[in-house]
């Protein structure tokens, strides 16, 4: 695609970016390792590990952590998608829609807390309607610790709430770019609206997908404002672990642990997906 | 049963009139040729045919279905796009077969009719690649291959052959013929190649403006072209257009220049009918020869351009302040700066109308 | 290092709640048990300090199978007292709770009269000034003191060679304190005294308990005084020397331990660290002391029982196991609360426990030393009163305004606050039948 | 673009969509808005918002927030931009410098601000760095409240480095979706890799941009633990404060009208976001 | 001064040699025209030379300039490309004004030049739209206009008038004209029309698989083609070619099925080392004439199709067991299955080597 010379100029840009890449990038993130592995004899030590991984809370909050993943980002993504695809159509009124479906966006993990629990609560608005409508005559404990699955439930409903915004509108801006000649290619050839999106849309809309997959992923390992407020520690995860470990045990370096382990964790993930999902340079058409 | 009707279908863009009206029966099997100037709605009346553009007024029927809403893929027609819309990340075997696999036709028919659109189209080397390892000819051909291999009641093609050099398009040409003939898919091909609208179509449709302005068998819009515009755009070089005034008394003639021009009997009533009013002679190129005096039927010329062509002379020449073109053997010895006479036959005129342009009959 | 922790009782690891909201939540089956009892502690709800609880502290008891049922929010805690205590389906029997908390519980009439099991306790020597306040200014014993934390200043080694002229380190003045901060500063150019100013930091504390008793003998009466006023410069004076990282600091042990900071003063338990990672280089010495004496805050957490408790024997046996010497010294060790006993400490101690020990005696025993109490009686409103300490803080020490003006500010705030909550003065005010007010 | 019948058909499925999104959309939003302006009796009160606006850190959170945002946003998009456009030329290696690159993505917001506490505290690494290099002679105090510039500056340091990693991540895959051709013709016309940036690359990149930006500033509104690790409540910040007033005022009330508030910006930020960056319909071809 | 050189220009993609070692010299302000079949490397060999697309061996020249390490902008070329590559996000006027505005001119020069050049291709109406509101055509002008205003010193146009009706490309082909002879910027054209490279180029360049195979002013590649694929390639339709044997003994002469053909003086030399040896008989369809009769250099033809097509009648005939065309005035009266003479001049034969292909002298 270059010539030579300018195909050796990345390489003179890289050089200062290297440096700055080293001290901003690397020193942090090596930091973060040290807090994890350092004594407090500040020799390297395993026993922070040794530590999170022998507490109560670990295993179940490894466990909720995938499973959340598990149930979050597919349901997301499929309903993101959806609705990016309705709103691709540019029906009339498609922007106030819009508008109103990102909402979810701009409220804060903390002010959705508070939200859904108001609403999942013994006492909430959803057990009232119910209540009013009725369909429960007492009650039902959406939260209790006892019925794992509710709570679990809700917990992906309120988690699924905000984030599916953002997933949309990464879809969607990402629909917008396709040419359209393909998605009409694709319907004169007899696609169905099904086969159209599996095997058109989709593909074409590998590079948003992955990136809605990478923020949806980093988004499902690093909040936990949700989860504790509507499950407090019943159901553990590990960023709140982490958090907590922190916070209220003052305990910095098995705090480090858990976010190296999700670190770990999300750049194996993040990887995948840039594997799975990357353009091959046959298809770009690069020699 | 795969006739189409276009029933004054209508397409607005803004304040372009893409599609004003247009009104078209094709019949089944029938193999129609676009022809029009670039932008005057060859592109839309097909997409509307196929459903991708919305139909502001008026009905298209496909057989006796009004598909007028139906949706694209319920139509069940092949196109092959202007732009080629081939899908980047499908392999050319995959694009080719795209169309097949939607049908959920069988693993090994579709592999098979595949390879013989690929064969075709001699894209057999490049079944593995991506478009975007193609050059620009052989991404054409694949959206070619792709729209073939359907074997469609109907087929849409929009300049399928305009990126490939003229040998393979005569060898497209000749197996787009046999494959007509095969299939009798009603076909619409739009062209901008004149020999290929010529020797491929039952019909021509010629449109301008979004209106379509003559559809007849292709050697009527040859010779008796409907107006000045489908005289002066098809052919190439086109007619000739050379202003005259009907003689005011006398046996009808046109005078133009210096000349006087005798028209056949079957045109003198019509002339007759205009006396001493402007018109308009139209001859094409070929149909002019030199002659080697003033005879009936002879115009003075200066030749202004030669122009060798291979199979002829193409010679630009001014003929009573205007300019004409005119085809001549190759052989024909003629410099620029000459003056010669050019003869006609009289029944190779065509007279029109020198205020609408319309032929006079 | 402290030993990992062994995997709790599933009944235990369940226990947390699942939400702060008022809602009584079932219990766990194994609560009907007779044997069993259950113990609701709005303190030590790190897990940590809930797995000592359970595996050491607690391990000894036979009265009773126990479940120790603790979270980091106090409030989960409280609420679920409250709302056992409500609907009369009553499955905790002790409480564990700081002293601020029982009006509350006290109102809902959750409690039962102790002055029984106190009659069987009577030779504990439990301080009396702890037993007085267990009574909540009625006749009736409310609770028995349990454990109590407090804050003490630290000191690096290598500052003692700056102290000012004439000054001892055990029995410092603020205005030592300053001339010390200032030596140092001379000395070494960089300032080391400390104070956690952080965002969560317990910097309202020492405002609440230290500052303002030790200027003004009081808190809310003498908020905008003439004493507060010396009392706001002279902190001022002190808090130039103090490092300015230390509105960043919510724990004095880790800028202790890295050298910033020099002498801090902090809550015994965010202070910790320092003795334990490098016990040479730091003592524990008393609170300063201002014109009214060496205030210092005593943070005492009682035990009680519940009205209706399934398992009251149990739950007194369980008060007198957890008021013993050897399970008061086992509380300090494991979980880092003082005991109430006026007996001395116990001398099994380990070091780091042992100096920082020194130092909370020595600040108790002085000769001028005040308790200071959390507030008390301001229920879920307590964030506020801070929020009001932090803010007079926040803008007379960092955003250098007008000292009276805001005073006059931050005590209409005050005054505000505590007549819509009719909350009566607490020590080191004087008691008050209305709500305590700002003069 | 589409025949009638086909154009009612978003509407057709926009029903049951649209009772979805009452319930699931509008609801906790309400929620959230009760809390914030519902008094202890239950009625109407703007009690919450005059304790908020009249807060001594309100105005001052406020200006941080905006000045965060301000410095933050467009910095990150232009590092981001650079590093994406440098990658996008798929040099030898670009894909582990890509991954090395996207590591921040992957360290919590917890785990970044102890990580950055330890590098720009007293003690810490950087000051041992520049004092080990003889570059200074006592350390330098990059957190003192006394010297909010610096402290500020720390903080966009810190707050870039995690999210720069996304923001390049979009607009990669942005880059990756444009033809090639535009790119080409931008260089054989003349365009220095400046202007090809501005007249081109940019322009082609908007729906990228456009999701960059409303990821960034959401993330600018809503993360405050580095804010926080780093600066105390010297800095204050919107949502900072909220997280504030709920955990250690136990005012959820408050903490909603800041919530609220945070929603209200985020939305008019998002609306504008989208209008400016909106390819427009004549540019797409629609009618 | 802004000649052309390239020296071994290779480019390989994975197994595909796109640009063989291509060398090529082309004078400063000379129109060349690139033809060869679809895939054959013209537009790599362009994007080479605009560096867009790395050279794995070889050097390239500008002038003096060794540029093949330069940057595209530094080679201060102007291209129409064949995917048009016109910005969606930029009106046609901002389009044409492209690269004017990159070399910052003042804003009423960029104007005026604009307007002349959306003249030029007759955009005058579309200033204002985005490419998204075009036709096919439309944009395909907007390329080729924001390509010439530059008015830069070497010009590559990659099919630019493909897309375009035969009257438009007409008036293009005479507008491009003009500007070159106004401009004389360093033209290369790659084109499938045949007639536009005849009448455009200074000289053709025929490419095959990568290579050049022939280079020459048109008139030569259309009458000496340098072999039988340039003669295949060249001519709607190509030139015919007859399989035949020199004849082992006497005056030397070819056979091909019944009869002989003498060939003229020139030629018997070079025929005359080939005795007994089979031989390619290539001829122009237009070269050949009806004759009555047997006569000297006739063959036996049957005719199969009957093609008219405007200008002339297109035959499709059968040749000793081989099919060729031949073109007739469009008034010669034949239907197919007619038996007829065909006659031809011996000067306008050439003769090929069976083997290779290439042209005997
Ligand atoms: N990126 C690529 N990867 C692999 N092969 C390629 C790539 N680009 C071009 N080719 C191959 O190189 C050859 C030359 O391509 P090029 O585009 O130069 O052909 P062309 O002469 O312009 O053809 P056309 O007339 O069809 O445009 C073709 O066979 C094509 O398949
Ligand atoms: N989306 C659109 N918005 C506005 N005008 C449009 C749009 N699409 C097409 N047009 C206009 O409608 C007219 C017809 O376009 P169409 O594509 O049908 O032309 P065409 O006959 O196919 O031309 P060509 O031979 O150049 O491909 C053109 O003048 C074009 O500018
Ligand atoms: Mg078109
Ligand atoms: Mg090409």
């Amino acid at each position: 695609m270059r010539s030579k010379v300018e195909s050796a100029l990345p390489y003179g840009l890289l050089a200062p970016t290297l440096l700055v890449v080293v001290l901003l990038i690397v020193v942090p993130i090596f930091q973060a390792f040290l807090l994890a592995f350092q004594g407090s004899d500040g020799g390297f030590t395993l026993a922070q590990f040794q530590k999170m991984v022998h507490d109560t809370a670990f295993l179940d909050a490894l466990k909720f952590t995938f499973l959340l993943l598990i149930f979050i980002v597919p349901l997301q993504i499929i309903l993101a998608l959806a609705m990016a695809l309705l709103i691709h159509k540019r029906f009339r009124g498609h922007s106030i829609f819009l508008y109103i479906y990102a909402i979810p966006l701009a409220i804060s993990d903390l002010a959705a807390g508070i939200a859904w629990l108001s609403i999942f609560t013994e006492r909430g608005y959803l057990n009232s309607i119910l209540h009013s409508l009725g369909i429960i005559d007492k009650p039902f404990l959406f939260l209790s610790y006892q019925n794992l699955p509710a709570v679990f439930g809700t917990i992906v409903i309120a988690e699924s709430w905000r984030a599916t915004a953002i997933v949309m509108v990464i879809l969607l801006a990402g629909l917008e770019v396709i040419p359209r000649d393909y998605f009409e290619a694709a319907d004169v050839f007899g696609a169905t609206a099904l086969k159209r999106t599996l095997f058109v849309v989709l593909p074409l809309l590998r590079p948003s997908l992955q990136n809605a997959l990478i923020i949806r992923t980093i988004f499902a390992f690093q909040t936990f404002s949700v989860v504790l407020a509507l499950a407090g520690r019943v159901i553990p995860v590990l960023t709140g672990e982490a958090y907590y470990w922190y916070a209220a045990n003052r305990n910095p370096n098995v705090a480090a642990a858990y976010a190296v382990l999700v670190m770990v964790f999300t750049i194996f993930i993040t990887i995948m997906y840039f594997r799975l999902l990357k353009t091959t340079d046959a298809e770009a058409g690069y020699d | 049963m795969a006739g189409i009707k276009f029933d004054s279908v209508r397409r607005v863009f803004g304040k372009t009139v893409a599609s004003n009206d247009v009104s078209l029966e094709i019949k089944d099997g029938e193999f129609m040729v676009l022809l029009g100037p670039s932008g005057c709605g060859k592109t839309t009346l097909l997409r509307c045919l196929a459903g991708l553009e919305r139909v502001d007024g008026g009905r298209i029927y496909i057989g006796d279905r009004d598909v007028t809403d139906l949706a694209p893929r319920d139509r069940k027609l092949a196109m092959v796009f202007q732009s080629y819309a081939v899908f980047p990340h499908l392999t050319v075997f995959d694009n080719i077969a795209f169309g097949l696999k939607m049908q959920g036709r069988p693993k090994d028919e579709i592999k098979r009719r595949v390879q013989e659109g690929a064969e075709l189209l001699q894209l057999q080397d490049y079944l593995a690649r991506y478009p975007a390892q193609l050059s620009g000819g052989q991404r054409q051909r694949v959206a070619v291959a792709r729209g073939i291999v359907m074997q469609a009641q109907v087929l849409l093609m929009d300049e399928p052959l305009s990126n490939l050099d003229a040998l393979l398009r005569l060898q497209m040409r000749a197996e787009l013929k046999r494959l007509h003939a095969e299939i009798k898919a009603t076909t619409i091909y739009v062209t901008h190649d004149q020999v290929e609208a010529l020797s491929l179509g039952d019909r021509i449709a010629v449109m301008k403006s979004g209106r379509i302005v003559q559809c007849d068998v292709p050697m009527n819009i040859y010779d008796d072209p409907a107006s000045v515009f489908v005289g002066g755009f098809i052919g190439t070089p086109p007619m000739n257009f050379l202003k005259g005034v009907v003689s005011a008394e006398g046996a009808p003639q046109v005078v133009v220049g210096e000349s006087r021009i005798a028209p056949t009997p079957a045109q003198t009533p019509a002339l007759a009918a205009r006396r001493g009013q402007p018109i308009l002679l139209g001859i094409r190129p070929e149909n002019l020869a030199f002659a080697s005096s003033a005879q009936r039927n002879t115009l003075r010329g200066h030749v202004v351009v030669v122009e060798p062509l291979g199979s002829h002379k193409l010679l630009t020449m001014q003929v009573s302040g205007e300019t004409i073109k005119v085809s001549v053997p190759p052989d024909q010895s003629v410099a620029s700066g000459n003056d010669v006479w050019l003869h006609f036959d009289a029944d190779k005129i065509r007279w029109m109308d020198a205020g609408s342009g319309d032929t006079i009959h | 290092q402290a030993p990992a922790p062994t995997p709790a009782p599933a009944a235990a690891a369940k226990a947390a709640e699942p939400t702060n909201a008022p809602q009584p939540t079932v219990a766990p089956a194994s609560a009907s048990s007779s044997q069993s009892l259950i113990f609701l502690a709005s303190q030590l709800g790190p897990v940590e300090e809930q797995e000592k609880m359970r595996n050491v502290i607690l391990k000894d008891f036979t009265g009773a199978e126990v479940d120790f049922i603790a979270d980091a929010n106090e409030n989960v805690i409280l609420d679920r007292i409250l709302a056992e205590s409500k609907t009369g389906k009553v499955n905790g029997s002790v409480v564990g709770a700081l002293h601020g908390a029982f009006p509350n519980l006290i109102a809902a009439n959750a409690l039962e009269d102790l002055t029984p099991l106190l009659e069987k306790l009577k030779d504990r020597p439990i301080v009396k000034e702890f037993l007085t306040l267990g009574k909540m200014g009625t006749d009736k014993q409310y609770y028995i003191p349990w454990m109590q934390a407090t804050y003490i200043m630290v000191v690096n080694k290598k500052a003692l060679q700056y102290l000012p002229q004439g000054a001892n380190v055990d029995a410092l003045t603020y205005q030592q304190l300053g001339e010390w901060g200032k030596n140092i500063a001379t000395a070494t150019g960089e300032k080391k005294l400390g104070f956690p100013a952080g965002p969560t930091g317990l910097m309202h504390r020492l405002t609440q308990g230290y500052l303002y008793p030790s200027y003004t003998g009081g808190l809310v009466t003498t908020y905008r005084s003439d004493d507060a006023v010396k009392m706001w410069t002279d902190f001022k004076a002190i808090w130039q020397y103090a490092n300015p990282q230390s509105t960043t600091y919510n724990n004095m042990q880790d800028p202790l331990l890295s050298g910033d900071v020099w002498v801090a003063l902090d809550h015994t338990a965010r202070v910790v660290n320092a003795f334990k990672n490098q016990p040479d280089d730091f003592i524990a010495v008393p609170a300063p002391a201002g014109p009214k004496g060496r205030y210092y805050m005593s943070v005492i957490a009682g035990l009680g029982i519940m009205k209706g408790a399934p398992n009251k024997a149990g739950a007194e046996a369980l008060i007198d196991y957890l008021t013993q010497p050897a399970q008061q010294a086992a509380t300090v060790r494991e979980v880092n609360f003082y005991p109430i006993l006026d007996s001395g400490l116990p001398t099994d101690l380990p070091p780091y426990v042992k100096t920082e020990s020194d130092g909370v005696l020595k600040q108790a025993r002085s000769a001028d030393a005040h308790v200071a109490l959390l507030p008390v009686g301001l229920g879920k409103k307590g964030g506020d009163f801070n929020k009001i300490m932090q803010d007079t803080f926040t803008r007379i020490v960092l955003k250098d305004e007008d000292i009276k003006k805001v005073l006059d500010d931050q005590a209409t705030q005050l005054n505000a606050l505590l007549t819509e909550l009719k909350t009566p003065c607490w020590s080191p005010d004087p008691v008050s039948t209305g709500a305590c007010q700002a003069k």
